[in-house]
């Protein structure tokens, strides 16, 4: 590993709350690690478990999926399955062998830029410590 | 392959300082399916906008992906830009590199690179796009409010003072719902019926206001600007439209039953109207009681009605109406106390419910407006009532506050004192809440001036003895035991949702809270949409709330009914759920997930399958995770498109490691 | 060229002529050396890159000099990926595969060409072949039909080019007529049958969705052509085009190496799993 | 058990003359003695021909998606088989009166390989008994434990007695909760471990799909796992693990615990470790029962307001 | 006579894998054993037949057929280097048949197949003998024998204490010269005859002379409707066996790189056959089941004049409803005859 090897994490973020939280990081020029790329979604709830594991298929060390809070969700429940989808899924995962930082869920408001570069800022010193993810993934 | 180009902005020094914008744009030309990459200072300017316009038409763009800010800002402005040069708005796509890159980014190679991604993962997403058309629904400019209470009365006045059609459908015979049982209202002490008489009188002769009462909705089909309603009107037995009002029926019917309206304290006839001053003013045959009904002889009010318009053969009849919107202001009901049975409400017939005492307060009820007991008569020397019957306590399953009652106990001392000057009134209370302009006053005046006497406490026990009810407590604030004999003891007892409101909200696909009361789209920003779009709150049926509250919530739902109404179609995102019919198993997975109740079964073929009602959906994407098979796809935010989206953010390309 | 008969050739697509709405003309050029030699009736096998392969029926007819020509109608992933491809794009391709017309047994006779939309496609090869041999054939008919006008492929051929031919004739039919059409409307094998072409030395081949093949050999049948006489093609899912993937297989025949081209009479001795 | 094929003959040839099935799906004489296989009995003759012993192993559930096309099924359904039809009927593949469910207890399946290298010889016939399992061979008659004769799917069962039947052949044993203790054996090894044993069991899988082919709840009409957006046929360790992946949370709070996936499998691939690993969690988190029985909304496609976050809890090796 | 002692072994194959060769060997993972590149772990000595057969090995699951990287316009196309030679220990005399079953349709015929040329031409098969049957073996039945050296370059006769190694080829013969220093000098009965007399029960059950003639004649026999009616068009049979080898073609894209493989496909598989405009010439478990039998029992034979099928009795332990080679030989011969 080379020293200055950076982890990628790949981070789905609901259009209401926690792209509106990365984008108010944005415009209060909150720095952290440029190591996450979102995707955006609609809601927490479109996504979808297997996109989490093809995104370490394809090389991520990491992967965030993040929406508003329980209560808050813009379609009211949409989050609630994330909740419930994603305690197995996590929980799944790290049974077949996945380090439990590198997934992670988190509920990140819109009004909550700071919180969104402080996770991107754990993860990353997270995965850094743990390396490149190899597990699931596929040949380069 | 999808022709595609890219534009990228520098925003000045915003993102051109912190991100290599020619390095950028050199390597969007060199991704597959980019056929045109360029920068520009501002993109979002005038000349920045023609750029894109001219590229889309010089080029033959498909798709364009525009690299600058955050989508929020300027999605739209790059979509209108599109549209205007014959470009499908759908085919925009926006890689946020100011917001979540150059502002949150120091290292300039890193920045670069990251943002190289984000551009890719844009082209990605871009080349499986469909072009999507915005949703164009029809507005029927006719509403549909149910319930005729003071909610559904306001509403609907507003609503026809705008100039549109309301479709006004009540249960019960006669307008007024609750507020017609009530004697007087707080904090100013004017009577009910003195302020709703003149209202429902304006209501029935509202030249675009069509009343139905004594009917229900049975069916809603539809959505937003194009709802399908069935509504049944109960048989009255009485011909309506021939009856002139003059109630010989109800004077000569041999029948007396005590009446619901009255809480049972005082009577009615089997054939009649609720009360007096009744909207509209036609008498219905209570079908249970009558005894021609019971016994196939009597026929009383056929005789003495000068107009025949009584007719045993009366049938239920449904209608199907065409409404563009719907409020529902179904109401409350209180809590049946008899759970209570340390109260002994329904052993002993000196205690009653808070709506009782309105009735006897009420000049128009049992006692003529005089304060007697059921029991004997007598007037009562001393009145305990018991607040927080029923609400707030968690343990029997209410834990909210019924809201309205501390403001209706105080009128309740208030009045009792006006009347019987001489009398005690004690209230045993948790707190006294009376938030609301002149309410906490009003309490200060009943301790102050009505002298009643409040008990912080729970009551323990009701029980007789002698011809009165003694009542034990704790007042928490002593700590003492307290006992108090009296004549009468007053519940105040939870206002619960309608019994059957749970069965409404399933026709109207609208949610319900744990108790019933129906959910808002959000409880600060929405206080009186549904997630149902097209279909509002009012009232009591949303959450126990006062008079006043009521009327404000009612001509706010009315006037989003009017927004509605004001435009020429409604405009959807055409961002929803789409079933892949031959491809959906038809195993309904995708069903309870959704908070639009959107989806429904379709019969394809031999089989059935999913649809999408795409007036109801608003594009979650929640059905499209809890589709095994991969049929249902959220358009815009499709399987492949993420994946795409992936598969580009996790390419390392040039990136350190 | 690769020992691996599986590894394609590098192809330029050099034009795109769009024939219907859902039929396009590619015409390749291979990046290195010329096209390979190939019989009219035979196939190849073109693949986008990152999307996958298919088989397809060759439309051109060899010389040395002459691009690859292949007529694609967009039915699956495969071929839609290459509807959205431009001139200038790379396709791999490799061929050519299968058996081929018979065109030496056939000198001489008459020959009857039935075709029905995308079916023209290897008829087309054919038809070329042949009349680029004019002398060594006699009467020619080309029979065809597609459900509406604009389905037509080969519109220049059809209308300008075999009728021009000496005695060539063309006989066009539609299912559904536009306001433009003057032409015949009819199925084509009941516009077959009332063309009523004699069997008498003659040789029908035809090609064409499979519904108008089966009612076409019908009617064949009724105008007194034997089993010999009558040659079709057959279209399955293949993998690999040269014998092994153990796909296209009808009995004991595979269609990649022993078809596509079949008489009557040697589809009548295999399975009907086709 | 005789008595009760006796009587499952009687019935299915009732059936059959009746026209109330067109067809009658059981078991009938396999190959070897030891392994009867899927009978399908379409005349009431036939139906003289169906069998019922301890060694019946396939699951019939998954057969009546066909079967239902051509007109009502009848067919003889185990716990295993009864939860598999509510499976398909909770889906809305078939339709209950399309079925008519001859149901019987089922004390256990012998495992023909396993009876017979416990017993050293051919086992032609059994006896499961509760604690034991007595084997009978030519030669003698000798008692084992359950777990030396029957299959594995069978040591974990908790419903031996179908929930629908419309006559129930023999007494009903009563439900009980799975048993997932095995799931905790894996969850206690480090995370590396564990991505090894995991690792080692894909890379055998051949991806032949009969895990998914004989499953009741894997009743799509066009699975996801054959489009290659989720899934390349290349079996790389990565495509691997999403096939495996996807098999399982797919089937998650919709897993009836029947244990074919497990017995289909050529490659022998614990998949019960992964289907029970979701049960686990799903009992633990969510007090979903375990398995969830079909019928009420899935778990996933519900949720409570105060669902706690899994995955806060435990962390490393749960 | 030459014998190898069984403590050899070890030596033996690391300096087979010393010599650049990719070693296969049986290990016992789980309970399951499977031919696993050897890198030094126990080699399983008690087994039937490995999961995977050399198949596995010489038509690996996946197989890259290229490689390409650019864009549209500009795209580069290589092929992949060239397989390692390989060396597969014991595998047992049925795969080693079975293989030269699939040199018949690979190397036989207008074209070549390359990818399965070029492994079969390095790898060097070490099959070793099986002095019983298991209870699912059948080779016997299709003209097989537990010590037959067809398709092995090396046959290993099991004794006590170590082998007895017969080298029917030149590349056998020379992967011994690797044990020369280990192999002693020992008097043995030939070991080949031990092969007629294991007991195969299964093969006694088993009829085929003729069949393939009354398959051809009763293609529409009522009786496949039957026979098929259990089959749940898994894909199980056909990757367990040995001398299944039809296969797929498909790309991957990864933006702008991607490779096209090939992997084992099944004619099981309801899409198997399945066209783009949805067409599907073998819709029905009828017509898979059908073709998957007469392809080995009549097209195959007439092609090549043997049945394809070489009794290693996978499809038997493995089929989850017992539709496997015997049982339907069995079903047909009760209907046929």
């Amino acid at each position: 590993m080379s020293s200055d090897w950076q982890p990628r994490i790949v981070g789905f973020a609901c259009r209401w709350c926690t792209y509106a939280g990365a984008d108010l990081a944005g415009t209060s020029r909150l720095e952290y690690p440029a190591t996450v790329r979102l995707v955006r979604v609609p809601c927490s709830g479109r996504v979808n478990p297997s996109f989490v594991l093809r995104a370490f298929q394809r090389g991520a060390d990491g992967v965030l999926v993040a929406g508003c809070h329980p209560g808050d969700c813009h379609y009211t429940s949409g989050n609630l399955f994330t909740r419930r989808r994603f305690s197995l899924v996590k929980r799944f995962l790290e049974y077949l062998g996945l380090e439990p930082e590198r997934l992670r869920v988190e509920w990140i408001s819109a009004a909550e830029g700071q919180r969104f570069a402080q996770v991107i800022r754990e993860m990353t010193d997270d995965l850094c410590r743990l390396g490149p993810n190899r597990k699931m993934r596929e040949e380069p | 392959m999808p022709r595609i180009g890219v534009v990228v902005c520098w925003c000045g020094h915003n993102i051109a300082g912190t991100v290599d914008v020619t390095q950028v744009t050199a390597a969007a030309a060199a991704m597959p399916g980019v056929v045109y990459a360029e920068d520009y200072k501002y993109v979002c300017s005038e000349p920045g906008q023609d750029l894109i316009r001219r590229a889309i038409a010089d080029k033959r763009l498909d798709a364009v992906v525009v690299a600058a800010c955050s989508p929020s800002m300027h999605e739209a402005t790059f979509r209108q830009a599109a549209a205007a040069a014959g470009l499908n708005p759908y085919r925009v796509e926006i890689a946020n590199v100011r917001e979540q890159c150059s502002w949150v980014h120091r290292d300039r190679e890193e920045a670069t690179v990251k943002a190289v991604a984000l551009v890719q993962a844009m082209v990605a997403k871009a080349r499986r796009e469909e072009p999507l058309e915005a949703l164009r629904l029809p507005v029927t400019r006719r509403a549909l409010v149910i319930g005729g209470g003071i909610a559904g009365m306001q509403a609907a006045m507003d609503i026809a003072d705008a100039g549109y059609q309301v479709l006004l459908v009540e249960r019960e015979p006669n307008l007024g719902g609750r507020m017609a049982q009530l004697s007087e209202t707080f904090p100013t002490l004017d009577c009910a019926s003195c302020i709703l008489t003149p209202r429902t009188a304006e209501v029935a002769r509202h030249p675009r206001i069509e009343l139905l009462t004594y009917s229900e909705v049975r069916e809603v089909a539809g959505y937003v600007g194009d709802f399908r309603v069935r509504i049944a009107r109960k048989p009255a037995y009485v011909d309506w439209d021939r009856c002139i009002g003059c109630m010989l029926c109800q004077e000569k019917c041999p029948r007396k039953v005590p009446s619901p309206f009255e809480r049972d304290m005082g009577f009615k006839k089997a054939i009649g109207v609720n009360f007096p001053q009744a909207v509209p003013n036609r008498p219905v045959i209570d079908r249970e009681h009558c005894t021609y009904f019971e016994k196939g002889k009597c026929q009383v009010c056929v005789r003495v009605c000068p107009v025949e318009a009584v007719d045993f053969e009366q049938r239920e009849t449904v209608r199907e109406e065409a409404v563009g919107a719907i409020v529902v202001a179904t109401g409350f009901d209180v809590l049946a106390p008899a759970e209570f049975g340390e109260y002994g409400y329904g052993r002993y017939p000196d205690v009653i419910d808070s709506l009782a005492f309105e009735r006897l307060n009420s000049s128009s009820g049992p006692t003529g407006g005089v304060i007697r007991r059921p029991s004997d008569g007598r007037v009562p020397r001393e009145v305990v009532f018991i607040q927080c019957v029923g609400s707030r306590d968690p343990d029997r399953g209410r834990g909210y506050c019924s809201k309205i009652c501390c403001m209706y106990t105080a009128k309740h001392a208030m009045l009792y004192r006006h009347k019987v000057p001489d009398g005690q009134a004690y209230v045993f209370y948790m707190d006294v809440r009376a938030g609301g302009k002149g309410y906490e006053e009003f309490v200060q005046r009943t301790v102050e001036q009505a002298g009643a006497l409040y008990l912080r406490g729970r009551v323990a026990r009701v029980y007789p003895e002698g011809d009165r009810m003694l009542v034990r407590g704790v007042d928490t604030l002593s700590g003492q035991t307290v006992e108090v004999a009296a004549d009468l003891v007053v519940l105040a007892t939870a206002a619960v949702p309608r019994g059957d409101a749970r069965e409404l909200a399933q026709l109207l696909k609208v949610g319900t809270d744990a108790h019933g009361f129906y959910n808002e789209a959000h409880p600060k920003l929405r206080p009186v949409e549904t997630m149902t779009r097209g279909i509002f709150l009012a009232g009591a049926v949303q959450a126990p709330r006062d008079i006043s509250e009521t009327v404000a919530q009612a001509s706010g739902a009315a006037s989003k009914v009017l927004a509605l109404f004001s435009q020429e179609e409604l405009v959807a995102d055409p961002l929803v759920a789409v079933v892949d019919e031959t491809r959906c198993a038809g195993c309904f997975l995708c069903r309870p997930v959704c908070p639009y109740q959107a989806i429904s079964t379709r019969v394809a073929g031999n089989r059935e399958v999913a649809t999408v009602n795409p007036g109801l959906c608003q594009g979650c994407g929640a059905c499209a995770v809890a589709c095994r098979s991969g049929a249902m796809a959220l358009k815009g935010f499709t399987d492949e498109q993420i994946l795409a989206e992936v598969e580009a953010l996790c390419l390392r390309t040039g990136s350190p490691g | 060229m690769s020992a691996n008969p599986l590894v394609p050739e590098v192809a330029t697509i050099i034009d795109i002529v769009e024939e219907t709405p859902d039929v396009r003309t590619f015409v390749l050029e291979p990046d290195a050396g010329p096209v390979f030699a190939y019989r009219p009736g035979q196939c190849a096998m073109v693949s986008v890159f990152g999307v996958g392969e298919a088989m397809i029926s060759i439309t051109s007819t060899w010389s040395p000099e002459r691009p690859l020509e292949l007529s694609v109608k967009r039915v699956g992933r495969v071929t839609a990926a290459l509807h959205e491809a431009e001139p200038g794009h790379k396709v791999g391709v490799r061929g050519p595969y299968g058996n081929s017309f018979p065109v030496e047994e056939w000198e001489g006779k008459n020959l009857l060409f039935v075709g029905g939309g995308i079916g023209l496609a290897p008829l087309r090869a054919l038809i070329n072949y042949c009349l680029e041999r004019r002398q060594s054939y006699s009467r020619v008919d080309i029979v065809y039909g597609a459900r509406s006008p604009r389905d037509l492929c080969f519109k220049r051929e059809i209308f300008e080019r075999w009728p021009k031919v000496p005695g060539v004739a063309v006989h066009l039919t539609v299912d559904a007529a536009d306001a433009q059409w003057q032409g015949a409307v009819a199925l084509v094998p009941h516009f077959l049958e009332r063309l009523a072409p004699s069997p008498s030395g003659t040789v029908a081949v035809t090609c064409g969705p499979p519904i108008m093949i089966r009612y076409t050999l019908a009617t064949l049948e009724k105008l007194g052509f034997a089993d010999e006489q009558i040659v079709t093609t057959l279209e399955l899912k293949m993998q690999c085009g040269v014998g092994k993937c153990g796909r296209c297989n009808i009995g004991p025949r595979y269609v990649c190496l022993d078809g596509p081209v079949f008489t009557r009479a040697q589809l009548k001795e295999l399975p009907q799993e086709y | 058990m005789s008595d009760i094929q006796a009587r499952l003959r009687e019935i299915a040839r009732r059936l059959l003359t009746e026209g109330h099935v067109r067809v009658f799906i059981g078991f009938g004489p396999g190959f070897e003695a030891n392994r009867p296989v899927p009978f399908f009995a379409a005349d009431p003759d036939a139906a003289d021909r169906l069998l019922l012993d301890e060694f019946c192993a396939a699951g019939l559930a998954r057969y009546v998606l066909e079967e239902v096309r051509e007109g009502p099924v009848g067919l003889v359904a185990r716990g295993c088989d009864g939860l598999g039809l509510e499976r398909l009927l909770a889906d809305h593949r078939v339709a209950r009166e399309q079925l008519y469910v001859v149901g019987v207890s089922c004390r256990g399946v012998v495992d023909p390989d396993r009876a017979c290298a416990a017993a050293g010889e051919e086992v032609r016939a059994a006896r499961v008994n509760g604690e034991t399992v007595t084997l009978i061979t030519p030669t003698a008659e000798r008692s084992f434990p359950r777990s030396a004769c029957l299959l594995d799917k069978c040591l974990r069962c908790q419903d031996p007695t179908p929930r629908i039947a419309d006559v129930l052949l023999g007494e009903a044993i009563p439900p009980g909760e799975r048993d997932l203790a095995h799931v905790d054996a894996v969850e206690r090894m480090p995370s590396d471990e564990r991505y090894r044993f995991w690792a080692r069991q894909f890379e055998r899988c051949l991806r032949c799909l009969a895990c998914r082919q004989v499953c009741p709840a894997c009743n799509c009409v066009s699975c996801s796992l054959d489009r290659p957006e989720w899934l390349e046929r290349g079996t790389g360790l990565a495509e691997q693990f999403m096939f495996h992946f996807t098999r399982a949370y797919h089937v998650a709070g919709r897993c009836v615990a029947c244990g074919e996936c497990e017995r289909a499998c050529p490659a022998g691939i614990p998949l019960g470790l992964l289907n029970d690993k979701f049960m686990k969690d799903l009992r633990d988190l969510f007090g979903v029962a375990a398995p969830h029985r079909p019928g009420d909304v899935e778990p996933l496609g519900k949720f409570c307001p105060d669902d706690p976050e899994g995955w806060h809890e435990g962390g490393e090796g749960t | 006579m030459r014998f190898l002692p069984a403590t050899a072994l070890p030596r033996w194959l690391e300096r087979l894998r010393g010599d650049g060769a990719t070693v296969w060997a049986p290990v016992d993972e789980d309970g399951v054993v499977v031919l696993r590149p050897w890198e030094g772990q126990p080699i399983a000595s008690r087994y039937v037949n490995p999961l995977n057969s050399l198949k596995d090995v010489l038509l690996p699951r996946t197989e890259t057929i290229l490689e390409f990287e650019g864009r549209p316009t500009d795209l580069a196309v290589r092929e992949p280097a060239p397989p390692q030679s390989q060396v597969v220990f014991g595998t047992r005399p049925c795969d080693a048949a079975a293989m030269e079953l699939n040199d018949r349709v690979f190397l036989e015929g207008t074209f070549v197949d390359e990818g399965f040329r070029r492994r079969r031409e390095t790898t060097t098969v070490l099959t070793v003998a099986c002095t019983v049957a298991g209870p699912h073996c059948f080779c016997r039945a299709v003209g097989g024998s537990p010590t037959a050296p067809r398709g092995s370059d090396l046959v290993l006769h099991p004794v006590e204490n170590g082998y007895l190694p017969e080298a029917p080829t030149s590349r056998g013969e020379k992967a011994l010269r690797a044990a020369s220093d280990l192999v002693e000098d020992v008097e043995h009965p030939d070991p080949r005859e031990a092969g007629r007399t294991v007991a195969m029960p299964l093969a006694e059950r088993i009829a085929l002379d003729g069949l393939a003639a009354r398959l051809r004649d009763h293609f529409e026999h009522p009786c496949w409707d039957a026979i098929s009616r259990r089959c749940h068009s898994c894909g199980l049979c056909t990757f367990v066996c040995p001398t299944c080898y039809c296969f797929a073609v498909f790309d991957s894209l990864r933006v702008t790189r991607g490779r096209r493989q090939r992997g084992w496909d099944s004619c099981q598989f309801k899409d198997f056959l399945l066209m783009a405009g949805g067409h599907n010439p073998r819709p029905t478990r009828k017509h898979r089941v059908r073709q998957r039998f007469l392809h080995k029992l009549c097209y195959f034979p007439e092609a090549y004049g043997e049945y394809q099928c070489v009794g290693c009795g996978r499809c038997v332990a493995g089929c989850p409803v017992g539709l496997h080679l015997p049982a339907v030989v069995d079903e047909l011969g009760e209907v046929l005859g």
